[in-house]
């Protein structure tokens, strides 16, 4: 499928990210997916926080809301409630969502307000330079970590999910057409859900880890994964290191924001 | 050197221009002058344009920006269109003619000298054309005793790396003072 | 930012070199190692390789390559 | 205009319900005393009238959920107290910044920190107008009766929308939690003043040329909105003159329509001998100390009471700086705005600050008492 | 003191470094440009010497943490820019009333909201004087060099420790991200103020007949430590004169020791026509000029540089303005310390601001411009 | 097991809790639970947020850490760091905990460090008036819920344990000899441990949803818990409507404090 | 009423003495008076004292705080005990006898009733206690039109219990009027 | 605050009428009724019920209720 270049600001472009950054292919593949769910144009909004993959919203032509680091799902709630016909994606890093955005992830999760997460996962904060993030896995090495960290990571998917999450993916940039479709699917999901997407960034992670380049990195990400329904078929040995892919939970349950505007019809009207 | 000189840096991120800088404001400390670096930050520093000053006084440096180039680098040919119109005649301008193919001015006193080739052909390392350009500055204008700044080259290289930046570092010289055929001719022989 | 394209097949890469960064993800990705990166730093194509299969398209992080039907225009928004 | 029946009302119900008149149909909040009933009594009045009310897990997310909502084109409000009113600082600036317009109401309590959550005190003016971080305008309110409350919450919501600018509504826990007679004029009804509802074709959101209404997200103007700064098409821009540009155009627009935003009332004598600056409850000993000593025993004193404290209504402290020999500051803190009458009143007259600061309010005993001594 | 080599030092790490030469031993944070080096030069050294170093969630849980650590006996210092002040503050003003010892580091980028996050600015001037709610007292220092950041960071240590207060290091980008070349005497010992380790047997954490040290937990004293107002021994009371007491003695601490924490510097003639009034890399452009105007060209003007900026040096600007005609006060933002300034000079000098708001340093021609024109 | 009073501040007593008010039981089996455990009184820490339940602190003779609202994990984060060798209990209400506080008591489980989370469960924010908390049950009416709330509760210990923590517990004050062993076992685990106690607030939860008085509430809470164990046994319909109780999950990991001293000790030298 | 009135309402949190100061002012409101209504907040009023205070004038009302008390009423010892210092002879005081026990000062005008027993004995609803103090002090002081009062305490109590309050508040003002034995005597009848 | 207890037997319940608040949740726990609220709104005990069993102890959210050893006295704190 080509690239609906309609959906780009291509005047904006080249974009500001590193050769090899991860987040260009994030980016890509959620134009696909916006493109193949066929939403109208203005009933698409992003919005983002802070952090390198944060700049995205700005290079995609939709009503576009780059906010404050962390707080991104906190603007969408009240955009979401005040509009709920409007779709939303949410595009965050694992910083910007899992560490100082925890709190309003969660409560999203809690909610099951329809947003549309999409956690680009560098495993770093890329925008200030390589400090260790939530989802550095331990050991791993960062400017504020220099000889590897000691700090346990978040499983994001195993956070959203005991927080009441009610859909749950992993996808990553080697794989962009399946990551791509992880995201048409938590799109259609009504309800808070979740797209977990593995990205490079060979400048302030792979680098000081000596993981190689975009392409090295990009590699190990494919190698590492396993798609669920092969893993169920796997023992534990075998899975070892790996790391899951695809919808990991997807549950009904009663979404927020149109509950809430059925309550105030009822009261209203 | 009693003059005032304001040093600029300039190329793409990526260059290593800012290490370029801060070795050698360490090697004009170490010289016993006085010292100011700055560089320019953000995002933009992302593969994009990168800038950075030194300035050396023997006076106290009040203000720290490069106002009036005295020596310009520029390892690319976007810094070269953005800086060039900045300096005014006496400024010592070094271009890396691998990457910048003027136009350049008669009146000006630029060098175009193939610093990153140098670093890919002859060193096989393109990552230290940052260390050679310090040696083809430090050349042409004598800012800083070049035994004192082979030595901070070598101190603050990356573990394991200071041999092989001071060896950019003379072939800087090298490269200034006899020229690119030269080397060339020089390195054909050594490899035979 | 208009760029029409080759007649003869249906679809067809098209590079834009301004855009390309030269990461070399679509050289390393391709099935048919259709490309390279040129002397500029730039992604270019042996283009009598390439079989418009998109694999390119969807790695290149800087939205550099994209496969064109025949005779579509590929243009962006503001 | 017809006046309906009196009723009691509390000063935390009159901001709700006066942001319901000016048409706000949106509160996010998180509940901390002394300002709770706002909330509580959007919780009951909003979801009647179709409107949307949400606790927020903190005053982060509350802040940030009513810029959200108001991006999607409705009138937002939130209210919070001291604690809360640090946390909502840095998406205020936000607010600020991307020209959101809001209403943030803080009912002071006395601080610092925890302080002691159920005393009154006047100790958030100074960072009202600079709790965000880097150079911002903003607009503060501070009512001194509950009337006041319902009508400058109005006169917010409107004036944040026309400026697209946050405005502060500033009460203090004496206004927040005291209930008065009010007349509450043709109540129910909506005192919205659109802003013009053509948008040009050539709309800019951010437009150089001056003030350009918010046009809200899903009309298809596919602009960004960022905490950069940003170009009259919202992207980001760090050159420096457009920098410069971009935070004059915020100032400006504060400077334009200066009579609309400072309100202030006099009372008194002509040429005071000691005239009093007061605003919030403190305005209300004041009034008391100088009605009966002008009306009644015909001294020369005067009270100058603000309702805008920002932007500083520098010019009427001037005037009256010419006239009064002495002017008195009454503030229920350790002295705050009196700094800034101070600066302008620049050595014209001699300014006397009356601080307290145990979570009392001053009586109009303190403040005649001092009269008294400046008179003599 | 035997001067050792001189090094070329980054400003951001002459402020780490400062840091452990006055014993810091603790550091919490979360990044942000342009403070990020602080945290990265703590991540590498601390561990070495058997301190702690951690990055939290966020901004706020790192103010929390420092507290926590405080509290602990440790020595404790974290940093941060503007939007990280920002949510810094509640707890902050946590600190202070509960008289907790840390230094908190902001270097400010331009503002206000994101901004411009690599620019300098010096925007955050008013809000680290007001940005917590409530009155509370703060000490501000804001060096111009690398040196002066390194010793001023070990003041603040110490002064922190000495008067159980927060202190803030208001470093701007230009100070923070520059290197120059700097001795360091006796680098590597610990510049340490030790605070009596007597503890007297009638020991109050709150001693209201004044300064008691902090006895850190675990040592046997099951005192109360709380953000609300409290009595000697910590436990809440929101009785009127004891809360007024406490702020009072809050206070006073700054007051009793102002000698020691308002550091300024003056050069230049004895009576100025013409005198500037600069703080933090602003003052580098100034004395330029000034050097230049004064000891070469032998004109009236003068230079006062401030290092602490809150609590303001009024005293000096009071004895500046008696002997300047005019007083420029150059800053990069649009006017913040100057309302300070005119409040102090009080008509006595004209007081001239000189603004750049544009994400540039201010060029020592832009000040000589000036001052030529006031001197003509 | 008499109440050791020592480990009281009865003259700071009586408290200012209501009468009937679940916050005195539960800071009493607290009490029993750290006298059970033998700990030196200057080890021990209370540190607590800002609720009626955090008001614990100022009559718990210890050194006490009333913190702000939210915050207290994050107070206690630095202060366990710099103290690793000192036992902390750390009190929040579940506003405290779950609302404001979400972020550090996700990130305090993730770490992992050893801080004994006591989250006093009422259901609602008592303090300031009867305000619907993330704990609040849908449906549930509250002050800012006056027709009962729309929005979903967490599940405080599948959130914790979602978020990393390795050890989590429920008891209740209707059975205040249980609640005490849990805080003794949570005490005793090395790393992050949460003890939810539900507690009866009866006068701004049980007034308004018509739940009787504080006898009423114990009575309700007693017979709609189920001890984990038997619960194991029973099946879904009869488990409809309850709450489980005991120890939900005990895990080994490496706990943060410990660790780091470890490294910094090898480091030091 | 010409003088400005100064009512306060003192007792323990949870004798519904705030909402009694709230159906007072609202009272005053119906009643074409000017008035304020204040209160103490604060984790004191949980089950510790609780004070409101309204001012009710024909002039427009400034400062909203009880200075002066002309009215006080204290159902309980401890409020008694810290409110009775402040009041200035000529302020009319009402005590619940329930809890009030003294001392009286004979030079105040101190009426004490068993306010609370009564609302408990006779209306069986010791939750009332409130609206009958409200008719006490207006039968005592005339303050606000009994029907205009009577209405508003209808009007304002929780749906259903309107005319309980109202009972109560009448019981008020027997209890002012006939004493409390009177009272039990007619209640004894009634229920035999 | 010093309370010694009877000395004849080994254990006994002492109340603390000053910090309770009488809000009955012993009288209803209480396996052997043996407490009451009384006039004045305090927890009292008809004392010859009690077996010492410390129920109300564990119960009580006022520390009003202490079963105390024979001879033992109850202390507080600061
Ligand atoms: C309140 C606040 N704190 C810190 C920052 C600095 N900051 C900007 S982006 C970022 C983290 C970026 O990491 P991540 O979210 O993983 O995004 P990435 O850049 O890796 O895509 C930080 C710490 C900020 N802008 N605001
Ligand atoms: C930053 C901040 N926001 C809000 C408050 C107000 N506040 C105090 S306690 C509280 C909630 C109390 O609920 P919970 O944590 O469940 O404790 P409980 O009182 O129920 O024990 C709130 C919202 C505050 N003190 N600080
Ligand atoms: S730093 Fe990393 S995440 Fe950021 S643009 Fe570069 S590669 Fe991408
Ligand atoms: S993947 Fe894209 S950016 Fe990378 S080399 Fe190929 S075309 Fe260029
Ligand atoms: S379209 Fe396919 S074959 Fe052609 S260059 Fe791209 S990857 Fe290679
Ligand atoms: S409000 Fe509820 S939680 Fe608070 S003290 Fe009263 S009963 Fe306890
Ligand atoms: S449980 Fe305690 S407070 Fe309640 S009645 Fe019994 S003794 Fe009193
Ligand atoms: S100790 Fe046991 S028997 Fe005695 S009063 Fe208490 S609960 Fe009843
Ligand atoms: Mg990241
Ligand atoms: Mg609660």
């Amino acid at each position: 499928m080509q690239l609906t270049q309609d959906f780009l600001r291509t005047k904006k472009l080249p974009h500001i990210w590193c050769p090899g950054c991860g987040n260009g292919i994030v980016t890509a593949a959620l134009v696909r997916a916006i493109e193949r769910a066929g939403y109208d144009q203005r009933e698409v909004v992003i919005v983002s926080g802070i952090g390198c993959s944060s700049r995205a919203a700005g290079y995609l032509n939709f009503n576009t809301l780059h906010t404050t680091h962390g707080r991104a799902l906190a603007f969408a709630t009240g955009l979401k409630m005040a509009r709920p016909e409007l779709t939303l994606f949410v595009i965050m890093g694992d910083g910007d969502c899992s560490a100082i955005g925890g709190n309003h992830f969660i409560h999203s999760a809690r909610r099951n307000i329809d947003l549309n997460a999409i956690v680009v996962n560098n495993h770093i904060y890329g925008m200030t330079g390589g400090q260790h993030s939530p989802l550095t896995p331990t050991g791993m090495k960062a400017t504020t970590a220099p000889g590897g960290t000691l700090e346990r990571a978040f499983d994001l998917l195993e956070l959203a999910k005991g927080a009441g999450a009610t859909f749950g993916a992993r996808g990553n940039a080697a794989q962009p057409r399946q990551l791509e479709q992880l995201i048409t699917r938590a799109a259609k999901h009504k309800g808070f859900s979740v797209v977990e997407a593995l990205s490079p960034c060979p400048i302030a992670y792979g680098r000081r880890n000596k993981l190689g380049g975009a392409v090295e990195m990009l590699k190990g990400m494919k190698e590492s994964s396993v798609a669920v329904e092969r893993a169920a078929e796997m023992d534990e040995a075998d899975l070892e290191g790996k790391t899951l892919n695809g919808v990991l939970f997807s549950i009904d349950a009663p979404e927020f924001s149109s509950e809430y505007h059925r309550m105030i019809k009822k009261d209203h009207g | 050197m009693a003059k005032r000189q304001e040093i600029l840096l300039t190329g793409a991120g990526g260059q290593g221009l800012i290490l370029a800088s801060i070795v050698l404001a360490a090697a004009a400390v170490n010289d016993n002058k006085n010292v100011v670096q700055t560089q320019s930050y953000g995002p933009e520093a992302r593969g994009g344009a990168s800038m950075s000053g030194v300035i050396i006084d023997v006076d106290t440096i009040e203000y720290p920006k490069v106002t009036r180039p005295t020596v310009l680098l520029c390892m690319n040919q976007a810094s070269y269109n953005k800086y060039l119109p900045k300096v005014e005649p006496g400024c010592v301008i070094i271009t890396d003619s691998t990457f910048v193919s003027g136009p350049f001015k008669e009146e000006l006193q630029i060098k175009s000298l193939p610093i990153t080739r140098m670093a890919k052909e002859i060193l096989k390392r393109e990552v230290v054309a940052n260390m050679l350009a310090l040696g083809v500055i430090n050349a042409a204008t004598g800012l800083v005793d070049r035994n004192i700044f082979r030595e901070s080259v070598y101190n603050m290289a990356p573990k394991g790396s200071g041999e092989l930046n001071q060896e950019a570092f003379d072939l800087g010289y090298r490269l200034y003072e006899e020229g690119p055929e030269q080397l060339c001719r020089d390195a054909a022989q050594t490899s035979r | 930012m208009i760029r029409t394209v080759n007649d003869e097949i249906t679809a067809v890469l098209t590079i834009n070199q301004e855009w390309c960064k030269g990461c070399g993800i679509c050289v390393a990705f391709c099935p048919r190692e259709a490309l390279f990166i040129n002397d500029a730093g730039k992604a270019e194509k042996h283009s009598d390789q390439c079989t418009a299969c998109t694999v390119c398209e969807l790695f290149c992080p800087d939205f550099a390559l994209v496969v064109v039907k025949k005779g579509a225009a590929v243009h962006g928004g503001n | 205009m017809a006046e309906t029946k009196p009723v009691l009302m509390q000063g935390n119900e009159a901001c709700a319900m006066g942001a319901i008149s000016a048409g706000v149909r949106f509160y996010a909040g998180y509940p901390i005393t002394p300002s709770t009933e706002v909330a509580e009594i959007m919780a009951a009045k909003l979801p009647e009238i179709g409107g949307v009310f949400i606790q927020m897990e903190d005053e982060i997310a509350s802040m940030a959920a009513v810029i959200g909502a108001s991006i999607g084109g409705m009138r937002t409000l939130t209210a919070t107290s001291g604690p809360g009113f640090s946390l909502k600082q840095e998406n205020l600036g936000y607010a600020i910044m991307a020209e959101i317009p809001c209403v943030v109401v803080n009912v002071q309590r006395m601080g610092p920190s925890t302080g002691v959550p159920t005393a009154p005190a006047q100790g958030d003016v100074m960072q009202a107008r600079w709790g965000t971080h880097g150079d911002h305008p903003i607009i503060v309110f501070s009512p001194s009766s509950v009337y006041e409350t319902y009508y400058l919450t109005i006169a917010a919501v409107n004036l944040s929308q026309k400026l697209r600018q946050p405005v502060i509504m500033l009460l203090d826990e004496v206004i927040g939690h005291m209930r008065e007679k009010v007349f509450i004029p043709e109540a129910g009804k909506l005192l919205v003043e659109k802003s013009s509802d053509q948008i040009p074709s050539d709309w800019k959101p951010y437009d150089e040329k001056g003030l350009t209404p918010l046009v809200p997200f899903g009309f298809g103007h596919y602009y960004h909105v960022t905490g950069l700064f940003h170009d009259q098409y919202g992207f980001p821009t760090g050159d420096p003159p457009h920098v410069e540009r971009a935070l004059d155009r915020l100032h400006a627009k504060l400077e334009k329509y200066r009579d609309e935003i400072v309100l202030t009332n006099y009372i008194g004598h002509k040429e005071p001998r000691v005239a009093i600056v007061a605003y919030g409850c403190t305005v209300r000993s004041a009034r008391s100390v100088v009605k009966k000593a002008y009306w009644q025993d015909r001294l020369p004193v005067g009270l100058l009471s603000l309702q805008t404290i920002w932007p500083f209504p520098a010019r009427e402290i001037e005037a009256l700086a010419k006239q009064a020999d002495v002017i008195i500051v009454p503030e229920m803190n350790m002295g705050q705005l009196v700094g800034e009458v101070e600066r302008y009143v620049c050595g014209q007259a001699k300014v006397v600050p009356l601080n307290r600061y145990d979570g009392e309010m001053i009586t109009p005993d303190q403040i005649s008492e001092l009269i008294g001594r400046w008179l003599s």
